[in-house]
């Protein structure tokens, strides 16, 4: 089995275009959720996380002149975009090179471009193009990816299955890099879906907090980068070292009761990756801020023995942002590890789930070697990976 | 260690096979509802959940269904057993359902009961709700049937020991066109005496092509 | 019409027994909990709210869970298979637990866990949920095993169509003495060919009576 | 298959010790849930439903005298003589003898004798009287009853599930006359479980009320006769024509999500009575008041079919009774029918369930020809019984 490194990564979010641009706002506790009034997406004002219009079609001019592209900005759908820049704001950096046969792509979406059913956006495009299939072609043929892309759609979890999927070819060797992204956009559909839930905050959400009162909305991409090469890395890389998923086998649309799926999940991870409780140096949940997601999550971390772990939800800064989620909260996760950060779980204020967790109510820098990160979603999804430190 | 196909199911067209074998065939339907109810009517399952479900989870469902009656899956450790499935359209039909509802503001009413269809992989929750099933699950999207998209991925499962057992196999149903392949995979060393009902097929992307076309 | 047993589990003294083989026996334990261990790790499924659950539950989900593994539930309508259980002791062994935990108000540390195993049919909901069955359940008491109390119970079932087939039996533990007899009782004309691990024992008294005494 | 009729009832509460005392005090909305400070219950004050015991004890004296018996008083447990006061009351105007070899005698209880456990009640009875079977043997010895009791165990549906075994016994002639007895006492032992669990209201409990917080615990017993001699009857008696049960196979201490498996019984019942929703006059149902409970209730009323039918709880009166519930709830249920009532959900202000059940909010009469009860409990257990009244 080969070691799995992190090479290279990128954020796209209300916080910034960049990965450091997205620490430095959460570093300094600033709150991607706003207030937006937008008809287009919902009648009435509700706090969103949104990535600036402006900023995204400057960005993309510049990525289309970099590349050498000629085609029209107008040719790409928005989470097309959002894919692109990512991609390329990942690989700038680093020597791997989508074209090689030893590079595999995978993308994570939920609804990929869903706004194209849309009336308004009727005739704007190919009606093919809401298969996300398509849409992953698009954003293959854009950098020539020598394979086409692994393609995940599983609700939540999407964008750890697809860093799972991703750290289990490259360990077996059947790849040697790959380029793992994930995104989502906001639109009417996916927000008129959840509000019939009765499920959004009408504040920003307060992810393990006694007064959470559902979730809130973001839209964004990441990318990770990953390879199995560690000549290509300077330092001492971040490693995924472990890996799993399970189902809770109970409810589509509502959390385990127990929470021992998640926590099966955590811990064949933590198995995987020959790691015990007392290893682990934070979590990384999914920390939606419902009232029985939070609740199952306290279950979970309890039954994992990983009570004494501090643990945070990046949801208070950005919201949910579905496919997005799994990869740019792991980014995140992998930054930290290297800052050697503890971030603040905004919106946490008094505690509000039946197990003592340790929430992290103050961003304070502390040594630590590892991360786990775990998701749950629709279907009754869970996920876990964990990140370490390559000790140097 | 390698692995073999040990049930299996196919629905197109206008049949429903089981380990290679017609259960029912209906020439004369329109819809995919009037085709499937009849059936799972006869498999008298008292499972009213069914009538709740989105086409493309019943689709899943009942070749789950079908491939559960030639294992018994209390022999299982349930959370050691994977579902890997994959199809072209994701949960496009029932897209398309929750669309129309928000459509004309005058008539908006979306509804939680369609919109938690919207994601493909609730076919998958429906599968393991109904037979327990706790282990690996992935849902994957591809233009075509790919054979080796879905071994790459159960395989790996078995290398890394994530899984004993693992249902994999493509579901594409959208505005009436439907398919549903679904192969029980396992080591080839699992005792058969105990399950006579089972074939054994060694589990390949080739296989799996060969399954797919005969379907 | 008439029933058949056609899988049944024992466990007594020491040993283990399904359709009236030996699966596991042990002559030095002192506990029931060093008792059922081993053979729960043994079985390998996977299923950590075992460990959860009180003594009576775990006696009554492994007994059920052998007679499963001689019976392919995904062949049966689970809204009509039926529990009906019975024992002498009801939860008094978990209720001596729960009192323990009020007797003194200095150390009163009531806990949910415990209490809600203070009923003796929640051994009946562990069994339904594992197996997902939903059909007609009752948990009745007397002094001894009584078959006629069950056989009759169970026998009503199935003349008021209640039921297409029943788990029955005795599941009584008291401080380390256990006992439990489960039965899978269903019409005697149910197709055998699919299900070749069965048995078939017609159902009566007089049946339950002679496996309760080779038990 | 014979017609199974109901000869004969009592009821002992905190509303009196005869039928006629507790259909008068519900008739006028009279509660018998009290604010108690007993610290041998529980250290603070709770709302509770407890029988008088200054007149328990006159009427146990009163029944031992008119039975010929020559036993001290003192020689019988609390519980016992709830049973004994109870099934003399509902026999004495019958001509249905227990020694008759035809008479079935079902009793129902969750915990029986329980407070013998507690360190204050030791060496006053001998320790096997603790065994539900025991118990029943002094009550079945008391009078002379020819069979050894039936006895169900079945957490809070055992009340019916003690109606609908004597129903089918005597629907195929097993047996040709059955009394069936309910009772619970309350003690600290299932107090301070409920407790632990958070599910005991401060306040009278409100079924179905947006402001429900859970239940209110109370004692009591009920006994039914049944009969499938019709002779033996004046009038037009009330009789019951389908029962079943089901379970959720979803959470042991925590109801179905869905509210299908309660349905599901709900539905079996009525189609063995060959009736349709539109026959029902009112569903008396479990309402315990908790939160999840109630809301199961209205999913699997709607499920049912049967939002049109008028809907109470008797909860709200005398609280939750346990083993007792299900056949006192059932004698109010026989005699509303027979009385042409619709009683009030006691503590029901605000509609506070997912869907538009009819509770009954006032007391009226009203025409109807059918009860169908229900009942769910710990275990997962639910259980739905009907009774139609014999057009004459």
């Amino acid at each position: 089995m080969k070691e799995v490194y992190i090479a290279g990564d990128n954020i796209i979010s209300s916080l910034g275009f960049t990965t450091t641009a997205n620490m430095d706002a959460l570093r300094s506790g600033q709150i991607g959720l706003n207030l937006v009034t937008d008809p287009t997406l919902f009648p009435s004002p509700l706090p969103l996380s949104l990535v600036d219009t402006g900023v995204l079609e400057e960005q993309f001019r510049e990525v289309l002149t970099l590349r050498g592209k000629t085609d029209s900005p107008q040719s790409f759908t928005r989470l097309e975009k959002f894919f692109i820049i990512s991609i390329h704001s990942a690989l700038a950096p680093l020597p791997i090179v989508p074209e090689d046969t030893g590079t595999l792509f995978v993308l994570s979406t939920t609804k990929g471009n869903i706004e194209l059913l849309e009336v308004r956006n009727k005739n704007q495009f190919d009606s093919r193009r809401v298969f996300l299939w398509e849409m992953a072609h698009v954003v293959r043929d854009f950098f020539g990816f020598a394979h086409p892309p692994l393609i995940v759609s599983n609700a939540c979890i999407s964008g750890i299955v697809a860093l799972v999927v991703a750290f289990r070819y490259l360990r077996t060797g059947m790849y040697e890099h790959a380029v793992v992204s994930g995104g989502d956009i906001l639109s009417e559909f996916v927000i008129s879906g959840f509000q019939s839930f009765q499920s959004l905050s009408p504040t920003p959400c307060r992810p393990y907090d006694a007064g959470r009162d559902g979730l809130s909305l973001g839209e964004g991409a990441g990318t990770m980068v990953l390879t199995t090469d560690r000549r290509l890395l300077k330092g001492a890389p971040v490693r995924i070292t472990g890996a799993a998923t399970s189902n809770d086998a109970n409810h589509i649309s509502g959390p385990s009761r127990t929470g021992e799926e998640l926590s099966l999940a955590m811990l064949e991870a933590m198995k995987e990756a020959a790691l015990s409780p007392a290893d682990i140096g934070f979590i990384n949940a999914h920390g939606t801020a419902t009232p029985f997601n939070d609740e199952m999550e306290s279950k979970s971390i309890a039954l994992a023995g990983l009570l004494d772990v501090p643990v945070n939800s990046l949801k208070g800064y950005w919201g949910h942002t579905l496919g997005a989620a799994g990869v740019i909260e792991s980014v995140v996760a992998v930054h930290a590890l290297e800052d050697q950060l503890l971030i603040r779980s905004a919106g946490f204020e008094t505690p509000g789930v039946p197990h003592p967790i340790r929430v992290i109510s103050e961003t304070v820098e502390q040594p630590m070697n590892s991360c786990l990160k775990t998701a749950s979603g629709f279907g009754g999804c869970n996920a876990a990976i964990l990140f370490e430190r390559t000790i140097p | 260690m390698s692995q073999s196909i040990t049930a299996y199911s196919q629905i197109r067209s206008s049949c429903i096979k089981v380990n290679g074998s017609i259960e029912y065939c209906d020439e004369n339907f329109i819809t995919f509802a009037e085709f499937i109810k009849p059936f799972f009517k006869h498999l008298n399952l008292g499972y009213p959940k069914f009538y709740k479900m989105d086409p493309l989870s019943k689709l899943g469902f009942i070749a789950a269904e079908l491939v559960f009656r030639k294992i018994n899956i209390a022999l299982y450790d349930r959370n050691r057993v994977g579902i890997v499935l994959a199809n072209a359209s994701s949960s496009l039909d029932t897209d398309l359902a929750h669309q129309r509802t928000i459509d004309n503001r005058s008539q908006y009413f979306p509804s939680p009961s369609v919109f938690v269809y919207t994601l493909p992989n609730i076919m998958i929750g429906e599968i393991c709700i109904r037979h327990q099933l706790k282990g690996e699950n992935g849902f994957l999207i591809s233009e075509k049937f790919d054979s080796l998209l879905l071994f790459n991925y159960v395989n790996e499962l078995f290398q890394h020991h994530r899984v004993d057992a693992c249902l994999t196999g493509w579901v594409d149903l959208l505005q009436e066109r439907f398919e549903a392949l679904l192969l029980f995979v396992e080591p080839t060393t699992k005792a058969p005496a105990e399950e006579p009902l089972k074939v054994s097929i060694p589990f390949s992307a080739e296989a799996m092509d060969t399954l797919y076309k005969i379907t």
